[in-house]
């Protein structure tokens, strides 16, 4: 069955999920081990959005297995969608919105990749793309939305979404179809060894992602023994069944932000920026090879940001606790 | 445009804009506020005559605080979150469009047309563009479903006949066109630029001036407009920025990031 | 408009929401000011499931208010259910499940009116009617489901509920139309005084109910500042638009349960069964007299469960954090 | 059925069930269950042979562990989620039927037929019932979306040829009918009473006996259900109670709530 299907078949989607081992097992891995769990030409979701909870760690260690013709699904892309594009990990990026942010301006990598038809940046609504998560989460192959109609957004999708009228009032409707990707990659504040996570502040779109996906890799700032998972199940937003790798990656998501540990590393993003944007396909490489393929481990990578910049992130990172 | 004085104060196109879009804002409105100019204009609605406006970002905020010197680089960081009323996943805050819960969505674009809509996705035709732009995000949503107010710089290669892509509707082709597409809610409501600030006709839907800036002339507007603009009989001239206007600007945005 | 439409215009739902005051503002009122937002005739919700976190106060005002002719919706209906009905509050009552209990078997009282043609139980299954909520919420007029085909369940519905194909699939699924109740009554631990709620536990249909409606009636075991739901804005689960009155009454849902607050009265509740299982006219009218048309105020209710009974139920309450 | 002696040890009808159906359930399963019978059954399993047994609630919740003597009332309520895993909003949990997160659902009903079928809504004509039960709760999606062990005392006018109400889908008329209908996932899977363990034939999706409870006779089943039952060839017969899983029920149930 092809990796590029719209819509998966109920009987495709409830036969990968029947398949998993879904009884409550440890599944503590590095980052390596994980990388091995996503094949070539997986369709990959991302959470978190733009600059936060960026599975940062993650995409990283898939960029050094030299994982190649991923699809990537994100809400709004930020600079891991240059770096999907630049390293050949991903040439389909299907998202809302996608430049590393407005203050930088407009992306030259995605630009450079787009424009010469390197890779395809597949737009929707920010909301069709949440919901495409969600009717994928809720094992339903649709679900209707009043936006993107009337729009050039729906025309160039094509078949990808289908006007329809709701059966019991007749008002005009789209179709958004289901995203059930292979693999979800979520960066949380804290999980257990089976992976049950608890998720601080800003969601996005993660759980449905989780819900969405056929597995879940997580990485994590910390694990957290069950019992305390269990001493407040209502925080727990994503089941254990889920998931198929908990890796504890402190500084997981830098240099983008993890909702009360720590700011955006501002500095590695400027950085970043002036390299790309004096030229996209050197300045890219120059990034990969320093950052990527460079560090020997993920704190070596975190060496070379920097100790003082990342304390200086995590006391930003916390100061929302001091509302 | 560079830099105007308002009797011994100057101030920047930026500034301006965010000034006169903030008030249009109305106490009590529920805003659905991109960053930038957008929360600049919302944040000095607040402060000013409107202190019960509640602020909402795509991120999945309700109801924030922006605290001054710290605005958030998009409105998905935690930055957007201080103080606020609620944090609730990105789909649902987009949901309370659909749902209704929205007075009105306040945003920008690369281009605009002579009907009101905005273009933030291909430069050139989307499937061979000369620029790929970065994109709907929410933009498609937020104006498919309420009403709008866009701020934007007026510039000539902004404001054209026909936009190259419609990323967010306005009144599509004019007359009754959005609610036949499909769209029977909202649409586009103000146009506010460094120059002047436009609405559209209630019957045709085409752009017409209100009223102008300070110092700014009709023929300047239309100078800076490719396509022909109606203006109201009744056209009048927006009160200057006022300094404690200016100041708040400056408190909440110290290095100009989004007012340079 | 009929207050009976199946599934209520976008038109409607739009111009209902634009007409309330959405701004910041207190709303803290008394139970009896909340029920005059009631209508007779209107469709009102209830948040809560069986025996947890029933709005029981809320109700217990409507009957006392004589309001009448309501049509009920419910995940699961407990003895609130019979009241409604005994009373004539109610005459419809949309749920998929209503008894008093497992343990305490049919309810008589249900029995009664059913059989007897006094009153209507529509029945859904319970997904359906979470999804007809969640429809309500999402502001779509409707949800595809793959439950109720195939079944008596869908059948008796008759046109409320629509077979259709998946656009993109072709796959057979079941069309639920979206529910819109006029008021959502909810009971929630803590809320401040626009209405911002924190929801602690078990939380049923409870936000989609919220989102569904035109309006919510917030009752709160306590009212807290605003400053208290603003340092953690992620713990709260109803913003304050939603909301048209907050009212503060402790032990809000006796002779039920409210998770961490306290577990069911089941003195009452067997006491309750006892006069029903004889007679549901004549039971059903004693228990009415008595503890709801009888008390003074909802604090004379509560003495007559008696003091020793609510602490004994207090101490089961917080059990859990225990854990 | 009253009490029956297991060696020396005296067990109940409803104790028997429980246990009996508890070893049905496979360690790593997810188990939607009711509470009753179905929880106790699946406490048990999960006690003995299948640690790793993670059991659902309607209610909301994942993977609880119940303090024994703190039987809830039903699955809505707090002692439904001492030292869960998760608590979620019920609506949600039901969509992990149809996600296809579940292996298993676990219920009872007021009557059954030969293909499986479940009634908990109405006896006699739904538009002129002479009993309304209490409906059908999740039953209806649970049994539509995922395979099912139904546990329910064995008597005739439970065990009916034609159920007055299909509440829970079966097997519907035998067959393919179910995923003609439009059913294409999961079905009855066992059907356990105080007499006997019966599953369905593979082709023609009637009920068979699989295996007979201690003492019990074929002829006694086919005497206590009201059409005709198969049987396979190598019908066995069920070890009895053992004095571990019955002490362990009473420590679950010490006020015999659900097994009286």
């Amino acid at each position: 069955m092809s990796k590029e299907t719209l819509v998966k078949s109920y009987d495709t989607l409830r036969r990968d999920v029947a398949a998993r081992d879904r009884g409550l097992r440890e599944k503590v891995m590095t980052l390596e081990e994980a990388a091995t769990l996503v094949s070539d030409g997986d369709h990959v979701a991302l959470g978190g959005c733009t600059l936060s909870r960026t599975p940062m760690a993650m995409i990283w260690a898939l960029i050094r297995a030299r994982k190649q013709g991923l699809t990537i699904s994100r809400s709004i892309t930020s600079t891991e969608g240059d770096l999907v594009f630049a390293s050949g990990l991903g040439r389909k990026i299907i998202s809302s919105w996608f430049s590393q942010g407005i203050v930088w301006g407009i992306s030259k990598v995605m630009r450079h990749h787009v424009e010469k038809e390197l890779a395809e940046f597949d737009e929707w609504s920010h909301m069709a793309i949440g919901l495409r998560f969600r009717a994928g989460a809720m094992g339903i192959p649709f679900m209707p939305v009043r936006s993107m109609i009337g729009s050039d957004v729906a025309r160039i999708r094509g078949d990808e979404v289908k006007p329809m009228n709701c059966p019991f009032t007749g008002e005009r409707l789209m179709a958004l179809p289901a995203l059930n990707p292979d693999v979800a990659l979520i960066h949380v504040q804290r999980a257990d060894a089976y992976g049950n996570a608890q998720l601080d502040g800003l969601q996005f779109m993660d759980i449905d992602i989780a819900m969405a996906a056929n597995k879940v890799i997580l990485t994590t700032e910390r694990i957290v023994s069950n019992d305390q998972i269990r001493r407040a199940p209502d925080h727990t937003r994503i089941p254990f069944f889920t998931v198929e790798a908990v890796v504890e990656v402190p500084y997981g998501s830098v240099p983008h932000e993890c909702y009360g540990q720590y700011e955006p590393i501002f500095a590695q993003l400027d950085r970043y920026a002036a390299l790309t944007s004096k030229d996209p396909v050197a300045g890219a490489k120059q990034y990969l090879d320093e950052y990527v393929y460079g560090p020997k481990s993920w704190p070596d990578y975190l060496s070379m940001v920097g100790m003082e910049t990342l304390l200086t992130a995590s006391r930003r990172g916390r100061v929302i606790f001091n509302d | 445009m560079t830099e105007q004085t308002s009797a011994s104060i100057a101030y920047t196109a930026s500034e301006l804009i965010a000034i006169m879009a903030g008030r249009l804002l109305v106490d009590g409105q529920i805003v659905f506020a991109g960053v930038g100019i957008p929360l600049l204009a919302a944040t000095l609605a607040q402060r000013n005559h409107a202190p019960r406006l509640t602020i909402l970002f795509e991120g999945g905020v309700i109801g924030p605080f922006i605290v001054p010197g710290e605005l958030p680089p998009s409105t998905n960081e935690q930055r957007c979150t201080r103080r606020a009323n609620m944090v609730l996943p990105s789909t649902d805050v987009l949901l309370l469009l659909q749902r209704g819960y929205i007075d009105v969505g306040f945003m920008g674009g690369a281009q605009i047309d002579r009907f009101g809509n905005l273009n933030s996705s291909f430069i050139g035709p989307a499937d061979k563009p000369t620029i790929r732009l970065p994109g709907t995000g929410g933009g498609n949503d937020i104006s498919s479903l309420t009403y709008m107010i866009v701020a934007m710089k007026h510039e000539k290669r902004r404001f054209v006949e026909h936009v190259d892509f419609i990323t967010s509707p306005g009144w599509i082709d004019g007359g009754a066109s959005r609610a036949e597409r499909g769209l029977p809610m909202g649409g586009m409501w103000r146009v506010v630029t460094d120059l002047a600030v436009m609405g559209f006709d209630e019957e045709t839907r085409e752009m017409e001036v209100l009223a102008l800036h300070p110092g700014v002339s009709f023929e300047q507007v239309q100078d800076n407009t490719g396509f022909p603009l109606r203006r109201v009989p009744e056209i009048t001239t927006t009160a200057l920025p006022r300094s404690e206007e200016l100041a708040l600007i400056r408190e909440l945005d110290p290095g100009r990031l989004y007012t340079a």
